[in-house]
Parts: structure tokens; C-alpha cells; sequence
């Protein structure tokens, strides 16, 4: 049955196709939620959320390059208080639902990971990619602090980890940190995030952003997530969700090849809109003939 | 150059062609862009860059021919102050034009705005009457000097009614007295409605009893404008503004939070005033 | 006059307009500089010379991705002896030539450094983008390597060192090996090389470069190249070159305005052909109004 | 899908349809895919992805309106005998078109081609003969076994002359000995040449000094075949294959390297054979 051939399982999480929203699109509401579910999305994961409302910067938030989509939206969120409310309004409607959080250090995520579980997702992604201690860097580019606070988390939660690591080009930095969060007992690890760049405007004379620098995602940065995810799947045995630039099912399966079991999907929508899941598993699925997709996870190693 | 390299999501930078102080707090401000403005169509919105400010939707007040592209901008906060002090020459980045527009099918159409929404709505007018229809204008406002557009409707071929709340011009009363007091038929094909939302749902409702069909252009905190970021949608439809609208139906969103609450930059629930 | 305001100076090095020949692209004969020169560059960078001829990897070695190209060619090249020769048929005729060089440590750097001087090139530019003793880092990631291989080399040569350091998004890291070559007594700094990445096929699932991996370039990487200048630049006070997807005129302006002293091109050939060259600066024109390119360098900030 | 996505130098993966011997070291692979054979013209060449192995260039040697694509390889190296060991339903990705083409302008054309160079020229023949041009085909090889593509040439409505080195068919030599050998006008507008770069330094030789303008399709070292590694370039122009060739007038290149020497995959000059 064709249904049946897309089913993938994270850990010990099912889900029905391997395309799941990524983290920050369309992911603070939760009609926005639901709506993409009903979409077709095997699993959407929420807006990454703090412990306050937060407002996120000015504008521009967002530029167009070739190829790609920078944003800046500094991690608006409603906070975790009303976010639980939002959570509950999809987990009544069933689908399965990732709780996204960010915070500023171990004891943050510990708490903000109990209020997701509360609120009844099925897994918790750390988001590890915003600048932290360190100005310029990322808790997710330091092997230590990824660890410290995977364990932490983990330990203390019944949901499963999934910890999300930046686009690091630092390949035997990205592998060390890989390496560490599967020790500290993630259950899986979402690369990548967005890779840290910008765009000036030749006449303004200026960046275009409001923040200056952003993330750039899209089919631009495909190429190189895909090749982080070749990497890392050398490296650990846990699952690897794969996230950049899938715009089609031909990407989907590259990622699957590459050592995914599952890809996350954002930037697409802007070109494929909402229903774009259900077009990248239709479009996957010849490539499969009669496997399933578990069977081409990792196979073009 | 290749067509991959065209990023249909990035600022236009152009320099102020025109700025005129329309009303006490509305300006309208114009540049040439033939690029946008001739994909432009009533009720579509731009998003403009005031740089150094912020990114804000606007809707196109005027799309012409020879590539003029306006806008209107009340001064509420930042980033509309700052057009508020911009003098022709200077520089602001434009992208768009985004959303669906008006659907001006039909030959007798009723407009009815308020404030700011009058924006959008001079220019469907100008546009139906081009096509030859029928036009009702119901052009509302708190005060005379507030009525924005009023000399450009007077020159249209289309049939005008004003009503302020303080009654220094037109009919004296808030939007639905205006329509309550006139004498409004229901021969309609549809009524097109703008402005501050408590104005439009209790104007809605009116029009709604009549049986004629009504488009709304909803206001809602918007980023990115694209339909990724979410933080314009509609609970509990989880519709995009920015793409499935700014103009919908009032069937579509007759039972959604519109009239009730929307959200403000961090997502959280808020008042619709 | 218009075509004074396009001379820029890197360090002690004049050049008639900031576009520049990237390393590895046309640059292994003399016949291709000499062309390239023709063609309107301001100068050219030669492909990175070892001390041995070399074959590179089988192919493929290139595949396109959206907005950008892979490619792992390996470092074939004739060798210094070979080179030498190629590069005096260009001095012969004029135009500033730069002679890229890679080694396996700082003795092979030191020889290499030197015999391009014999061979007559205006500066030396050192790849040190090549990975080494670390199996899958690179010495440009290494801050210590990178200022020991500058040091060396600077200190015995008499033509200016530009190092090349690759585009490493762990930006801290990059900034700390940006000081130490700044510390070693580069002359200047060129950013970035291509980004690691890799492509799958589908159909064939495997990947498509015969080495598995390598490098993007072109436009999609424009943001994420043009994010390192604008971030390096606050931190050294030598001359930066930009590299990566410089396709136009307005492109040049805005790593003029991030901080770089001039551009280098390499993959905009592929789509406007050889006479890019000529096609930036003149489109470049109209933005720089009445003032000389100089005065546009590090203006965004 | 946006235009954009469109990755043009990026392989297909095709799985072969067809796969003939055509002489002891001469196999003809057929793929299909109307995407590139659309664009073929006589004189391009293909990068052809041998799976696992390398990629290599390949003269188009058929290029039908149902999506037929052919070229024929030679084995000499890794890549090649690979390709000879391939079967029907195996797959190989295919880039491409590449380079210029012959002109095939003219009502009078001579082809003469020696080896595997008859790929692209049979190709051509059939080209200019639809085109209801005459044709004089001079085919040589080094034995009757390896005159390549003899039976599709025969069936052509042009005229055939073959030559052999051991006269094992046709006429006895060398192509220039052949050439000299019949009795050839120096009506032609124009000669096609490709062969071993030895074979065609001679022929052209023979052929310019009639006065008839030459083309000849040249093979040199390619890496990418979209004109950035400079492996193809030819001294001391700097002309590369891929782009400005393969196909060159010998005024152009008579003076270059061209017959002299060429450059292996380090980029050092090596000899031409
Ligand atoms: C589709 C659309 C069309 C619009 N057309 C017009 C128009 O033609 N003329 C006009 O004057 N106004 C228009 N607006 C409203 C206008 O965008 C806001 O007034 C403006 O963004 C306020 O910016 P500020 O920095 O001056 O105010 P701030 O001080 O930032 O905020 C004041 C209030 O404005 C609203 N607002 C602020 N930022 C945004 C934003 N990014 N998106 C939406 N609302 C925001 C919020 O309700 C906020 O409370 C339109 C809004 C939308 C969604
Ligand atoms: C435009 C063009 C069209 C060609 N058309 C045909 C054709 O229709 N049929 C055919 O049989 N051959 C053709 N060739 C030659 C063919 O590409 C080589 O024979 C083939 O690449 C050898 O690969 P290999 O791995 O088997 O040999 P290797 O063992 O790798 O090398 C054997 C020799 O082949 C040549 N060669 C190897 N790799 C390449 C390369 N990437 N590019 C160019 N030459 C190379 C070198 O001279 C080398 O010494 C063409 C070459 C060019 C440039
Ligand atoms: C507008 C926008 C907002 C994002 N917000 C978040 C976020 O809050 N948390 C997070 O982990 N990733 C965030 N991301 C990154 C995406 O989840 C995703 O990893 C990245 O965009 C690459 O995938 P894509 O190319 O499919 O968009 C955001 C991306 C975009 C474009
Ligand atoms: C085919 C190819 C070969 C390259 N070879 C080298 C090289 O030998 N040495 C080097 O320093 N950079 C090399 N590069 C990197 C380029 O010099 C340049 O930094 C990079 O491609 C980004 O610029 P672009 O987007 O304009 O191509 C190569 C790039 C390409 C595409
Ligand atoms: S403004 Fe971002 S989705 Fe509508
Ligand atoms: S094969 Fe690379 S330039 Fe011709």
C-alpha cells in the first residue's frame, strides 16, 4: 500500500510521511498548526518558544537572495504560557506535535521542556542555534554546553529529545558537538538550522535586515545540509532529521539517502505553499518503486 | 542576467517621487516603480521598508500606468511617523504588490470606508468606474479634515456620500449610522469594506441583513508577507492575510476572531483596537 | 574620469578595478589569465600550485545546484616547475597576477611562496583551504596552523601574502583565525572559498561529485560569504578581498560596502561568460555616482 | 517548479534502451530523453556520467525528434570500458549539450573522418543530406572492422568513399594518402574534419591548400564542460573547447597548439597522441 511505504519512526515516535514542518514557520498558532497538518505534514514542529512573550526584531525581517530566504524575526514567540493554550488546540484534533524551546540555559529548558510535555507534544526539539554566553556564537557550535544541556533536559523529561544543531561549515566541530549530544542522550538530531548571512542594499547603502545579519534557508543552502547530515550519520546511530531547502520529493529523497529519516520543511512554502508535504511525498514516491522509505535511509553511503 | 537571480522578495529601493498631507495625520506618498505597479490591483498591499525604521504593510492607494505607485500612511507609531517626515528624494525600499485584491465583478458595487481604508478603496473605485459600473461611495471619518480622497471621489462618475462622527461635514454619525440613515438599497452585486475593524463588523452586520455579498480587508500584524511566518493569521481557519487575503468574504470570516481579537509582534492574543 | 574612480590599492598593489580572477577558475595556463586580463579583470589569481603535477579527482567534478555549483576538481594542477613557466608568458605582457599556492606545511608554503616570486607575481595568495593533518578540517579553521603557515611565509618574502581562509560559519572561530593571520603579517585577507557541500542522485543513489563532496559556489552562497567580510571587517584593519557569487555589478557594491577592498570571481563565468569582468565594473557605475570605489569600502557599517 | 530550480549542467540519470557493437572496440549507447536530444545539434558533445567510475565527454552521434540520444565510445581508458560493459536497463546520466556544432551552411559539404570521429560527422551527414545538400563522405580506419557507422553512411543519399591503413575495404592508407588518392574537386564550400588530432593536422593540410575552408571538431581534456576549469583551453588563444569549440575554422586554430601538443588532466603539456 503506498500509504504505508511512506511511514517512518523517529525513535519511538510513528508518523505517517517523513515531512514534518520546520520550527518557525507558521508554527505559533494553533490554527496555523492544525492547518498544516491537515495539509498533509507527517508532523509539524511548534515556533520555538521562550519562557516570556517576546516581540523579535524590526523589520525587514525577511529578504529574498537567489536561491534563498534570510530572515531575521529574533525568535518572536507568545511564550510558553500562552503557547501551551495554542498546543492543546491541536493535540485535541490528534497529529503529532514537536515543541520547539529555546532559553538561555539549562535551567530554562528544563522548564519550558516540562511545560511542552505538559501541554502533550510528542517530542521536544532543543533549539541550539541561537547565540548564547559567547556573543557571536552558538550554544550549538560548543560540544560542552550542547551536552550539559541535552543531558539535563533529557534526563528529566519522559517526551523524547530531539536536539537541533546550527548549519556549521566547521565540519570537525560539527561532529564533536554531533557526537556529544548523542552521549547526552538525545533521541535524535535535527541539522540544520539556517546558515548565519546576510544582504546589503546597494543604493540604502546598509543591510537590508533590521537586525543586520540573518539566517539564509531555501534550495541555496541544500547543498550544504545535505552534506552535514552525510557527515553526521558516519558519526551516530540515532535518527538524524534532515532540514534545508526541500522543495521537492527528488530533495526529500536525497536527504533520506544522505542518512534521514525524515526531513523538515519551511522555506518551501513560500514557492509550493501549505500543501507542499503532500506534493513532496507524491512526488517521492516512484523513486521508492516497491520499498519503503525506511529502506533508503542511508543507502547512498 | 539569469532568471533564477530575480528575488521577487527583495526591496525595490526607489527615492520619493511625491509626498502630499492629505489629511491632519494621513500622507500619501508616491514613487515610480512600472515593476510593481503594473502587477498592482485594488486591495493588494505593498510592504515597505522605512529604512532604518521597519517594514511595515501598506495597501496600494494608487497604481498608474506610467508606473506611479502611492500609498497612504496614517501616522500611528515609528515607522508611520517616520513617512510622516520623509521629503520627496529620500529613499524607501519597496516589495510587492502581495495579497488577493478586491473582486470587482458585478455592475453595481457599494463602497463603504473608514479612515485609512479609504486607501484601497479610492483606488477600486477609480478602477470599477473605469470599467463602466455603478458606484455607491460611502466615504466616512471622525471629522471633516479626516476625510481622505474626498475632492479625488468627488471628481469620479460614481455617487457620494459622506458622514463624520462629529457631523462638521455629511451625514453626522459613526460608519453603520451613515448607512442606517441613507436611504440604501439592496441591488448590490457587493459591497467592498475598509477600516478600523470595529467599524467594519458592526457595518457588516448591517449589510449583511440586506442579503448583499460583502469583502472585507482585514488588518493584521504582518512580517513577512510572504505566508511563512504566520503571525497574520486567522484563528480558526489558520487563513494567511497576507496570501488568502487581505480581502475576504465576510461569509469565510463571519465566525472567526475577526471583530474579536487578533495578535500583536509576539503572537499573543490582543484587542482588535 | 569614470575609469579612475574604479582603481582600487591592496596594500601596496594598485589594480585598475576591484573585480579579480578567482583562484581555480581558467587559471592554469597563461593563455587563460592572459585572456581573462584581456577581458577586463583587474587582476587574476592563478589556480592553487603545489609542488608536484597533480590529477585531482575523477569526475564528476562539477554539478549545478539551484543558484550555485559543486565542484571537486581536487587541486589538479602542473606543478610550481610547470607553472613558472605559464606565469612569465603573462609578466611578459603585463597585468597584476596573483600566484595561489597550497602545501602540505609550512616548509612546502615557504618553496612554493618563493618560486612564484622568481616567477614574477605581484602578491602570493595561500590556500588555506585545503584540509591537512586534521583528517576532515582545514588549516583556515586551525588559528595557530593558519598564523604559523603566514608567519613563515611572510617573513621571507618580498611579495605582499594574501591568505585565504574558507568560509568556516562558526564565526568566532573565523574571527580568531582572521586576527591571527592579521597578527602574522598578512598583507591581506581573502574570504571566503567555496562552502563544503555535496549533491545525491536520486536514481543513481549516490553522490554525484567522484569524491562524494565538495565545494559551493556562485550566488547561493553570496549571503553567508558576504555575512564573514561584513563581521571580519570589524575586526582587522587590512585590505579584505570578497569571494563568493559575485554575478553583478550591484553584487560588487555590496562587499565593497561590507568591507571588501575589491572581489574576486570565479563561477559568474559560467553564466556571463568571460567578459564578467567588464559587465560588473560597468554595471557597478551608475551606484558609485561621483565618488571613487575607495570611498564605498566598509560604508554598510 | 520555479525556473529557477532548473539546474542545467546537473546530470540525468537515464537507464540505457539500447546498446550496439559497432566494431571490435566501438560500442553505440542509446538513452532517451527528448530534453537533451531536443537540443542536439551535429558537433556537440555530451557529459557523460559513468556511474561509479568518471565523467567524460562524448560526441552526440544521434539525436532523434523521438527522444533518441546516441553517441558511441571508443574503449581506450577506465571510463570507456566501463561504458562497454554496461547493458540495456543499466543507468548513466547524461549532461548536456555541449559546445558549438558544426555549420552546416553551404550547398557542397565533404566530411572526413577517421576513428571514432565519424560519431559526430555520421550525425552531421545526415543532417546536411535531409537538409538536401550534397555530400561527399571520405571514411577511413585503420581496418575494415573499425570503419565505423559504414551501413548507416550507405544508406545515405551521399556519396561514399571508405579507406583502410591495411586495405583490408576500400582504398589503401592513411586519410591524407586516401584523400590524394581520388580525384577531389575543390568545389566545396566547406570540409568537416575529426579524427585522431594527427589524422586531421595532415587532412587539413591537404584540404586548406585547395582553398576549402575546414572545421575541425578538436578533443582536449575536460573536466566541467562549462568553460570554468580551463583544462580544454587552447594555447595561445585561450580558446576553450567546450565553449568555443568543439568545433573550430582551422584559420582560427592553425597557428595554436593544435597538431603540436595538448594538456593531460594535471594541466601540463603533453603530446598529441
Ligand atoms: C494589509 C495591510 C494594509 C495596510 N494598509 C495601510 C494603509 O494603507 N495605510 C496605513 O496607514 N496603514 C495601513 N496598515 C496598517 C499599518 O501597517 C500600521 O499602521 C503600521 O504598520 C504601523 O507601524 P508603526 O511602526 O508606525 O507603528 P507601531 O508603533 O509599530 O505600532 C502601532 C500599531 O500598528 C500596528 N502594526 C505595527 N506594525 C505592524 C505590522 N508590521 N503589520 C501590521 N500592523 C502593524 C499594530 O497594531 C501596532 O499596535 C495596513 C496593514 C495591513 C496589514
Ligand atoms: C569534445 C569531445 C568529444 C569526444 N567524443 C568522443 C566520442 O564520441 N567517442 C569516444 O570514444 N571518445 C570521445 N572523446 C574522447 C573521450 O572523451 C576519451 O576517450 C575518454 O574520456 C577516455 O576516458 P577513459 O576513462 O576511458 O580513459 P582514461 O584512461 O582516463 O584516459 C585515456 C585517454 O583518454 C583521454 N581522456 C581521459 N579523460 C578525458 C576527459 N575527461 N576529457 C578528454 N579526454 C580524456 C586522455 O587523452 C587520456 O590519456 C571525446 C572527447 C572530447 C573532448
Ligand atoms: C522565517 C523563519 C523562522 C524560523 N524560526 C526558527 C525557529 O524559531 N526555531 C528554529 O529552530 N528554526 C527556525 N527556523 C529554521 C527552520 O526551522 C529551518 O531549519 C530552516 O529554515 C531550513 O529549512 P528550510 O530551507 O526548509 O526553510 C526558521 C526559519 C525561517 C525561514
Ligand atoms: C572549479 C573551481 C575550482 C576552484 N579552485 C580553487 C583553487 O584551486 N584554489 C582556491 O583557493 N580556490 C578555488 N576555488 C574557489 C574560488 O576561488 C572562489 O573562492 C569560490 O568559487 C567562490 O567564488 P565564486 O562564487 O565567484 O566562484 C575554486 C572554485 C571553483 C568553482
Ligand atoms: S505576514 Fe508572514 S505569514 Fe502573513
Ligand atoms: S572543460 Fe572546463 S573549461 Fe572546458
Amino acid at each position: 500500500m503506498t500509504k504505508e511505504k511512506l511511514k517512518v519512526t523517529i525513535g519511538t515516535i510513528e508518523i505517517k510521511n517523513p515531512t514534518i514542518l520546520a520550527a518557525g514557520i507558521l508554527g505559533q498558532t494553533g490554527a496555523n498548526l492544525k492547518r498544516v497538518l491537515r495539509s498533509g505534514a507527517g508532523a509539524v514542529v511548534t515556533k520555538s518558544i521562550g519562557p516570556k512573550p517576546r516581540e523579535g526584531y524590526s523589520g525587514p525581517n525577511i529578504v529574498q537572495t537567489p536561491c534563498g530566504l534570510l530572515n531575521a524575526m529574533g525568535l518572536p514567540n507568545p511564550g510558553m504560557e500562552n503557547m501551551v493554550e495554542e498546543i492543546e488546540t491541536v493535540k485535541e484534533k490528534g497529529g503529532t506535535v514537536i515543541g520547539s524551546i529555546f532559553g538561555e540555559g539549562l535551567e530554562e529548558f528544563k522548564k519550558l521542556s516540562r511545560k511542552m510535555e505538559e501541554a502533550g507534544v510528542d517530542a521536544v526539539e532543543l533549539n541550539l542555534s541561537c547565540p548564547h554566553a559567547k556573543k557571536l556564537s552558538t550554544i550549538g557550535n560548543d560540544p560542552e554546553m550542547a551536552e550539559r544541556i541535552t543531558k539535563g533536559v533529557s534526563k528529566e523529561s519522559d517526551a523524547p529529545i530531539w536536539t537541533k544543531l546550527p548549519g556549521n561549515t566547521n565540519i570537525s566541530n560539527l561532529l564533536e558537538v554531533a557526537q556529544s549530544v548523542q552521549k547526552a542522550g538525545a533521541d535524535a538530531i535535527t541539522i540544520a538550522n539556517t546558515f548565519p548571512g546576510m544582504a546589503i542594499d546597494a543604493r540604502a547603502e546598509r543591510p537590508v535586515l533590521g537586525h543586520e545579519t540573518g539566517g539564509l534557508s531555501g534550495p541555496a543552502i541544500k547543498p550544504i545540509a545535505l552534506r552535514l547530515i552525510y557527515e553526521v550519520y558516519k558519526k551516530v546511530d540515532i535518527p538524524i532529521i534532515g532540514s534545508g531547502g526541500v522543495m521537492n520529493g527528488e530533495d526529500m529523497i536525497e536527504y533520506l539517502l544522505a542518512g534521514a529519516s525524515a526531513v523538515e520543511i519551511g522555506t518551501g512554502i513560500m514557492w509550493r505553499d501549505i500543501d507542499i508535504f503532500e506534493k513532496v511525498c507524491e512526488e517521492a514516491l516512484p523513486y521508492l518503486e516497491d520499498r519503503s522509505v525506511t529502506k533508503l535511509i542511508g543507502s547512498a553511503h | 542576467m539569469e532568471d533564477f537571480y530575480h528575488a521577487e522578495h527583495r526591496a525595490e529601493v526607489l527615492s520619493i517621487r511625491k509626498v502630499i498631507d492629505e489629511t491632519p495625520s494621513i500622507r500619501s506618498i508616491y514613487v515610480d516603480s512600472s515593476k510593481i505597479s503594473s502587477k498592482s490591483v485594488p486591495g493588494q498591499f505593498l510592504m515597505v521598508w522605512v529604512i532604518g525604521v521597519d517594514e511595515i504593510p501598506m495597501a496600494v492607494s494608487k497604481a498608474g500606468e506610467d508606473g506611479t505607485l502611492g500609498f497612504s500612511v496614517e501616522r500611528v507609531g515609528d515607522a508611520t511617523s517616520k513617512l510622516h517626515e520623509l521629503e520627496k528624494g529620500e529613499l524607501i525600499g519597496i516589495r510587492g504588490p502581495y495579497g488577493n485584491g478586491f473582486d470587482l465583478s458585478g455592475e453595481n458595487l457599494l463602497i463603504i470606508g473608514g479612515g485609512c481604508g479609504m486607501a484601497p478603496l479610492s483606488f477600486a473605485a477609480e478602477e470599477a468606474v473605469s470599467e463602466g459600473k455603478n458606484v455607491k461611495f460611502i466615504l466616512t471619518a471622525s471629522t471633516a479634515d479626516e476625510l481622505l480622497f474626498r475632492s479625488r471621489l468627488e471628481k469620479l462618475d460614481a455617487e457620494l456620500v459622506t458622514g463624520t462622527e462629529d457631523g462638521s461635514a455629511g451625514i453626522k454619525g459613526v460608519t453603520p449610522d451613515v448607512v442606517r440613515k441613507i436611504n440604501l438599497g439592496d441591488h448590490y452585486d457587493s459591497c467592498l469594506l475598509c477600516g478600523p475593524e470595529e467599524m467594519m463588523t458592526s457595518t457588516a452586520d448591517l449589510i449583511d441583513k440586506k442579503g448583499i455579498p460583502i469583502q472585507v480587508s482585514l488588518n493584521r500584524y504582518m512580517k513577512c508577507g510572504v505566508g511563512i511566518c504566520g503571525s497574520c493569521s486567522l484563528d480558526p481557519s489558520g487563513l494567511r492575510v497576507c496570501i488568502e487575503g487581505p480581502v475576504f468574504q465576510y461569509e469565510e470570516i463571519k465566525d472567526s476572531e475577526f471583530g474579536d481579537y487578533k495578535r500583536d509582534s509576539t503572537g499573543s492574543k490582543t484587542g482588535i483596537q
